[in-house]
């Protein structure tokens, strides 16, 4: 099981899903309405690691978070 | 060091406190950033959510280029509402040398805004509204939404 | 504002009196720099002349600079000895905006070094030596010079 | 009657000359053995302006300063 979160201004509860790569996941996300603004400016992190490539493995427990534009300070 | 607290910081004690912290470090030169929410479009004030784990490994990663010029750095931010004309933030690096605090401070607090997963809302009618567009997306972002 | 003391100077003090002074004037960034006397070179401290008339013109040639871009500036310097550990100097920008005010302290700091009339010694075995070495010559200097 | 000051490191007291321009200050303090090092390093002022030409008629009353190498901070 994989754990999805929406950080900061995203109101998304987090999600429990079954799979092996972001690959995966970029497919499931795009196929919720409101997440298509989120999808185009967030990051996203891989057990707190944020990663620049879809290109990657999920392993069972691993946590993902995206986070949408920040702004700090 | 990095410090979340509820609310406006207490800048003058964390200036204050910094300061001591390192009075016989033997650095030359103590450079504090400090931002206060200023009063501009009718807002009531700020208020902010972080997320703790990834502003941790982004400070560490900063603390260690510091340490590798022989400086240290330090920073506070508020997590929640901070009103008008207080205090939301503060940062600082210690340095032997002016050049080398100098231009810390400033490639430090740009990449901070540029980064640091800290999201800004406007407290406008007792409502927060998310500042998308003072905001900056993180590098790499979007590629969630390729198809 | 141009504050020169006898001695030491007052950090937290300072810090926080200018931090104050500005609460309500809507400036966003607040960006002091101290600098501070480091244990090097076998000194027991620094000591400082300073000519306050000039010190006072250049100081209000950059408040005018500051006010063009809407920021202020601050300054406090020591005058006569400052032992190891102790801070000599600090200076501080207010600005609306983070940019201006990181790019006008790095330029201000650097001016000061180069121009302001204050003249630096060593400390050592209780006489107070000319820090010639790391001292700057005027713009224009050495016209009297020429024969 | 123009006074002429040494400040910081200079140590030597103020002089007050009859002198109509900054040529003529040059010369005579080039004729002052322990002022070579600084009039080639230090800086002119005028009342407590500083100028970066000799061409300067003086007046009576006017203040000259030599301001040798600085470092504050």
């Amino acid at each position: 099981m994989i754990r999805v979160e929406f950080l900061g201004p995203i109101q998304k509860n987090a999600l429990e899903i079954e799979i092996t790569n972001l690959k995966e996941l970029a497919k499931i996300l795009q196929e919720i309405p409101e997440m298509t603004e989120w999808l185009e400016n967030s990051a996203v992190a891989v057990n707190d690691t944020i990663v620049i490539s879809l290109d990657m493995e999920l392993k069972n427990g691993d946590k993902i978070s995206m986070l949408p534009p920040v702004c700090g300070g | 060091m990095l410090n979340i607290y509820d609310g406006a910081l207490d800048v003058p004690k964390i200036l204050k406190d910094w300061y001591k912290e390192e009075s016989t470090s033997n650095y030359g030169a103590y450079i504090p950033f400090v931002g206060t929410v200023r009063d501009e479009n009718g807002i009531d004030g700020l208020s902010f959510d972080i997320y703790e784990p990834i502003l941790e490994n982004w400070f560490n990663v900063w603390q260690a280029k510091a340490k590798a010029k022989g400086a240290i750095i330090k920073m506070a931010h508020a997590r929640g509402d901070v009103l008008l004309h207080e205090s939301s933030y503060i940062s600082c690096v210690f340095s032997p040398k002016r050049r080398v605090a100098l231009e810390f401070i400033d490639e430090f607090v740009e990449d901070f805004k540029a980064s640091a997963p800290i999201w800004k809302y406007d407290l406008i009618n007792g409502k927060r509204v998310y500042a998308l567009d003072r905001s900056t997306a993180i590098k790499g972002s979007g590629i969630l939404g390729v198809k």
